[in-house]
């Protein structure tokens, strides 16, 4: 038998398959769907310091390859959050972990929400997303050498739990930003965020998403976010959470073997709801196929890494 | 492996959806079932629109007209990306078959029509907050274009109910107003009237078939029959101004985007009267149609 | 009948779709499949001052929605383009315009190419490749603000044809770029090269594309594409050409409605050698079923333009 | 609307591939074919294999031996992108149908072996060089898994050419050696010899039909014949170290990633001899084994 555990930010996952925050809410939903505890735990959607209403209809639709939303960050906000939904995740959850998605306008923001949730039970850490391209501002932090410098710096004071920070892909190098969470105190990184997108309805002349602009997910983005991946992975020694576009064993393998020893499942579970489980089934399968007992060998464990990849 | 709970979701019309502790509305919860369906039936029953029946007895057992399915390819289908579209249960059988009603409108809706008979599907439901009729309340459903879908089941079901009850007054509860823009769009009289034992009021845009119009001139006067709408937007504005001015309650089957289909993703809202989002899928897609704001 | 000319840099464009660089070579090949002189004309493959050899195998793939590619600029030099490729163009083209794709390690390099090519006839303009993912240092001046400026600056100077500067998507603000090279004289823009993306092969544990990383093109980057356009056209008043995933007249209209004047196709060629002329036609279609006379009426008529998008 | 060339490639071996002016490559120039092509007929012919039939009369009546074809859905099929993938072409009829061999590997085969009789798929071609027999010359052709595709088309072609012929010789010039892993991959004996007219010397690796071994353990010792070569990469590297060492003159067919199959994306290229990448759609898929760097 293959075992998938690994021990990552002081505990133990024993799959490497998380869903992706925005994509199962605060977890209730997908228990309905599928056995939560088979899998390494959910992120939550994202939290801010005050409730937020979000953008307005239509805020998702179909892109080739992919899908283009533009939620607006709507969430209950973090009194009703610790009210509301964090108990549901103490009670529920035993084997599977989840991370807390945190958003502000602020460096402020962010470390109220962090500091509101920190002597809280229920989760083990928390994914911060300085990455959202559907509100204004949401990627400033993410974009900005300095302000990520001094927000990590700051979140870390705050909190002893894991820290993950949640990169864009819409930099010209995700390598730096990589670097400058690790330099400030970041446990992990999560690679990728959605990419910045439009779609037109060209008969009605308008775009598609009520906010205009959204974020690209999906199968679409499997290569860039893999390209994320391999990056961060060279620019730091951070454990990395990979996603983007992963439908199955193979996609997450990629991840894997580019650097990542997470994976987050988002907008497959709308495809199918038991994609997580099948993730996690098919990377348990590739184990077995190659004999292989362990996955954190295979962590951006690439052949060809190092080969200059220049013609003779 | 899963239950599903329909005696979550009454047609009593006394699911609480206020939670008045925190004044924020509860979701309407339901346990829907992810059902790998194989296609047992594809018919046209008019230009660009299919009939499709599919073989999945746990969601033909739960569902509850105005409830719908998320419908969709999966992901094992090679090269192939698609969100699952949302569609009406239009119908079920006892045998455990649920029957679609589906028009090609852009690329989602045309490759799902070319699912032949043994092709497998996926689907997710029933999923959503059904109409809420007390027993016994006369109705009279109008129904623009697809948007016929849930009325088909609902009309199959209380066609069926009043033949048990075999009562006096049975059939003349229901009444079906359906809209069309032209009679080459109109659904198969004949497979309507198998499927629902009722005989619908035809209107066409162009008089092709039925009496020329909108469907909402066939609205009773002075009739305190429960209104039921589902159909394009325009069609539900002029219902619901058609309501408010005669006083008339009504329950409107709106239509969002979607992506998830159980609550997860927020992708769906619609706006509620309060002016805050409310999400069509958990909340929706039946609503009185005082919950929503609409345009004047 | 719908007239679907526009006046643009100096000429007429009597159709707004072209062949993206890189995808038609240097045009002889796609005359034997497409009458060429029914579009607006096409985009070298890149032109270097010296030859260059480009990149091993695997050099293309599938990937969702998409491929990726790492041709590695392979280039005959500018001696040899001027030799050998440019009096096909100048015997074979009528009505269709052609633009020299030029790359460059250096700004100097740029400048060679564009002041050996100034002379010659044959082609319209140049479209500056400073957008490259596929060679070190490609992206170098799309990424940069001071070596951009610098570059067009350099580049103006050495000529008066059209200089049509192509961004990279992979930055944090497309307008910031489009801005700067209309400040320093450009007189157009492309809109958009390809996404770096990785591709692995997870059985035999080695990336598929012999240069590890690629560039992902196709339908996968067409919502990216139309929001770059949008940007670039809020950013400034320069004519854009829109590219990325185009392979029907829906899609080109969404880029015409986002901002674009001019459309080029690229890997949709490949899919279908006719996939430039159907963009063409469905244009026009579009147009005759709504009854509009121009085209340029409808460059940039997003009718939720300026409209804020937020919640009420 | 488009003319075939086929007078620009002979098999008389004579087309001269360098342009002695600038010391470099020219391309070999075919003028393909866009064909809008239905397929006739499928069948599987072994484990994941198929024989799939296309009604193409301008492809069949230009191709050649050594000839592929890009396959694809094109541009229309809903929800789907796909490149076209490189095929040989296997076989042509006199009534304009091509064939074409079809082994599942990935995504793409898996989606192109759907299609089915009626469906419409996209075909490029005839592209690249075929392979260069000058007449009457004996030949042994070695072939490796699908790599049997383009030798159907030449033996059916050298059968053909013999019958009608009628010489002595004939019969004797063409030998086939076709080798598989296991015999559940084997191409149907029966329909290769009704499309052929040839009989093949069969190998396995595990002995399940045909002698036990590699392929090249057939090749004849002493033998003059032109050797012609296709099949996966070690196979071909065995075959070439084999002739190198015989001295035997020998062509091979090259497998490459591709995206436009006419010489524009300079996406397939191999190594040459001389250190350059060639383009293998182009100057390919056929090369004499002498224009190629191969591993020692
Ligand atoms: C609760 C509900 C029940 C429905 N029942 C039926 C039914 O019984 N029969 C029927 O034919 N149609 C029904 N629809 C509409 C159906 O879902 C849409 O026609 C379909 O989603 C359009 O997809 P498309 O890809 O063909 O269209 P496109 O316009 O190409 O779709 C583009 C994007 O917009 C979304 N979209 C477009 N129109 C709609 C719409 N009207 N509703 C939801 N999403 C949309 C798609 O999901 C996709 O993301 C229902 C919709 C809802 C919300
Ligand atoms: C000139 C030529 C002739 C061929 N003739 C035949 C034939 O007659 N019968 C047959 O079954 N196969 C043939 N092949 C191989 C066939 O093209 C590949 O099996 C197919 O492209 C694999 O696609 P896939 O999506 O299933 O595989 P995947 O491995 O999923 O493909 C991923 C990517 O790699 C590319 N790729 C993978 N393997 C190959 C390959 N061997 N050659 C080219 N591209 C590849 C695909 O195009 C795609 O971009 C031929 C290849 C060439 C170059
Ligand atoms: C509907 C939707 C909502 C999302 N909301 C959030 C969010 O609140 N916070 C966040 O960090 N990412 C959010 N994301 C991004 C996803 O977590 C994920 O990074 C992205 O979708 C790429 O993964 P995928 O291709 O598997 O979906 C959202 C994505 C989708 C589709
Ligand atoms: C095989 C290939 C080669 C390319 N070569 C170049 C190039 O030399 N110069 C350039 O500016 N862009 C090059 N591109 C990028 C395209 O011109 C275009 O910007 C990109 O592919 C997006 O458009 P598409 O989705 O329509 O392909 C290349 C793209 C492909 C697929
Ligand atoms: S569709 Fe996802 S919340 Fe309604
Ligand atoms: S496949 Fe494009 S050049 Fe050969």
């Amino acid at each position: 038998m293959t075992d998938l555990t690994q021990s990552l930010f002081g505990v133990e996952f024993h799959s490497p398959v998380l869903l992706a925050s925005g994509t199962c809410g605060y977890g209730p939903e997908y228990a309905d769907l599928i056995p939560l505890d088979r899998i390494g735990g959910l992120v939550t959607k994202a939290v801010s310091v005050e409730p937020r209403v979000g953008n307005p209809p239509h805020r998702v639709a179909e892109t080739p390859g992919g899908m283009i939303n533009a939620i607006g960050l709507e969430n209950v906000g973090l009194e009703r959050f610790i009210a509301e939904k964090l108990p549901w995740l103490k009670e529920n959850l035993t084997r599977a972990h989840a991370f807390v998605n945190v958003v502000g306008y602020t460096s402020d923001d962010f470390a109220a929400v962090v500091a509101g949730l920190d002597g809280e039970e229920g989760f083990l850490g928390y994914e911060i997303n300085v990455s959202c391209p559907n509100v204004k501002g949401g990627t400033m932090f993410g974009t900005d050498e300095i302000a990520l410098a001094e927000l990590v710096k700051q979140l870390r004071a705050e909190t002893q739990r894991p820290l993950v920070v949640k990169l864009t892909p819409n930099v010209a190098d995700v390598g730096v930003f990589a670097r400058i969470c690790e330099e400030n105190g970041a446990d992990g990184l999560s690679a990728i965020n959605t990419f910045p997108g439009m779609l037109i309805d060209v008969e009605r002349r308008r775009t598609v998403i009520g906010n205009r602009t959204g974020g690209v997910s999906g199968p679409a983005i499997l290569p860039m976010g893999v390209y994320s991946t391999w990056r961060a992975r060279a620019a730091c020694n951070l454990p990395i959470m990979g996603i983007g576009g992963i439908r199955n064993g193979n996609d997450a393998m990629q991840y894997i073997l580019a650097g990542a020893c997470l994976v987050q499942v988002g907008t497959a579970s709308f495809v199918d709801p038991d994609a997580a489980i099948c993730v996690h089934e098919g990377i348990a399968s590739y184990l077995e196929d190659h004999g292989l007992p362990t996955l954190t060998e295979l962590v951006g464990a690439l052949e060809n890494e190092g080969i200059s990849g220049l013609p003779s | 492996m899963l239950t599903t709970r329909t005696d979550l979701h009454g047609v009593s019309g006394a699911d609480s959806r206020a939670d008045h502790r925190t004044g924020h509305r509860a979701p309407h919860r339901v346990t829907p079932c992810r059902s790998r369906a194989r296609v047992t039936s594809r018919r046209r029953v008019a230009d660009d629109t299919w009939w499709i029946e599919l073989d999945s007895p746990e969601i033909a057992a739960a569902s509850q007209p105005g409830q719908f399915v998320m419908f969709g390819l999966g992901l094992e289908e090679p090269g192939v990306f698609l969100l699952p579209r949302p569609f009406s249960v239009a119908w079920r059988s006892e045998d455990g078959r649920v029957g679609l009603l589906l028009r090609v409108f852009g690329e989602g809706t045309r490759r799902l029509a070319r699912l032949e008979p043994g092709d497998e599907a996926l689907l997710l439901g029933p999923l959503g907050r059904p109409f809420r009729v007390a027993p016994g309340r006369p109705i009279e459903c109008v129904a623009g274009g697809v948007g016929l879908a849930p009325f088909i089941f609902l009309t199959a079901e209380a066609t069926a109910a009043s033949n048990s009850a075999a009562g006096p007054s049975a059939g003349a509860s229901v009444r079906l107003l359906y809209g069309e823009r032209s009679e080459r769009l109109l659904f198969d009289s004949d497979l309507l009237h198998e499927l629902t034992g009722v005989t619908p009021e035809l209107f066409t845009e162009d008089g092709s078939a039925g009496r020329r119009g909108f469907v909402t001139a066939g609205i009773e006067d002075g009739s305190e029959a429960l209104l039921l709408a589902c159909g394009p937007t325009p069609m539900l504005h002029a219902v619901v101004r058609l309501a408010a001015e005669r006083g008339r309650e009504l329950q409107v089957s709106v239509e969002e985007h979607m992506a998830c289909g159980i609550g997860t993703c927020q992708g769906c809202v619609v706006p509620g009267a309060d002016g805050s989002w409310i999400k069509s899928c958990v909340e929706g897609p039946v609503f009185d149609a005082t919950e929503l704001t609409w345009p004047i």
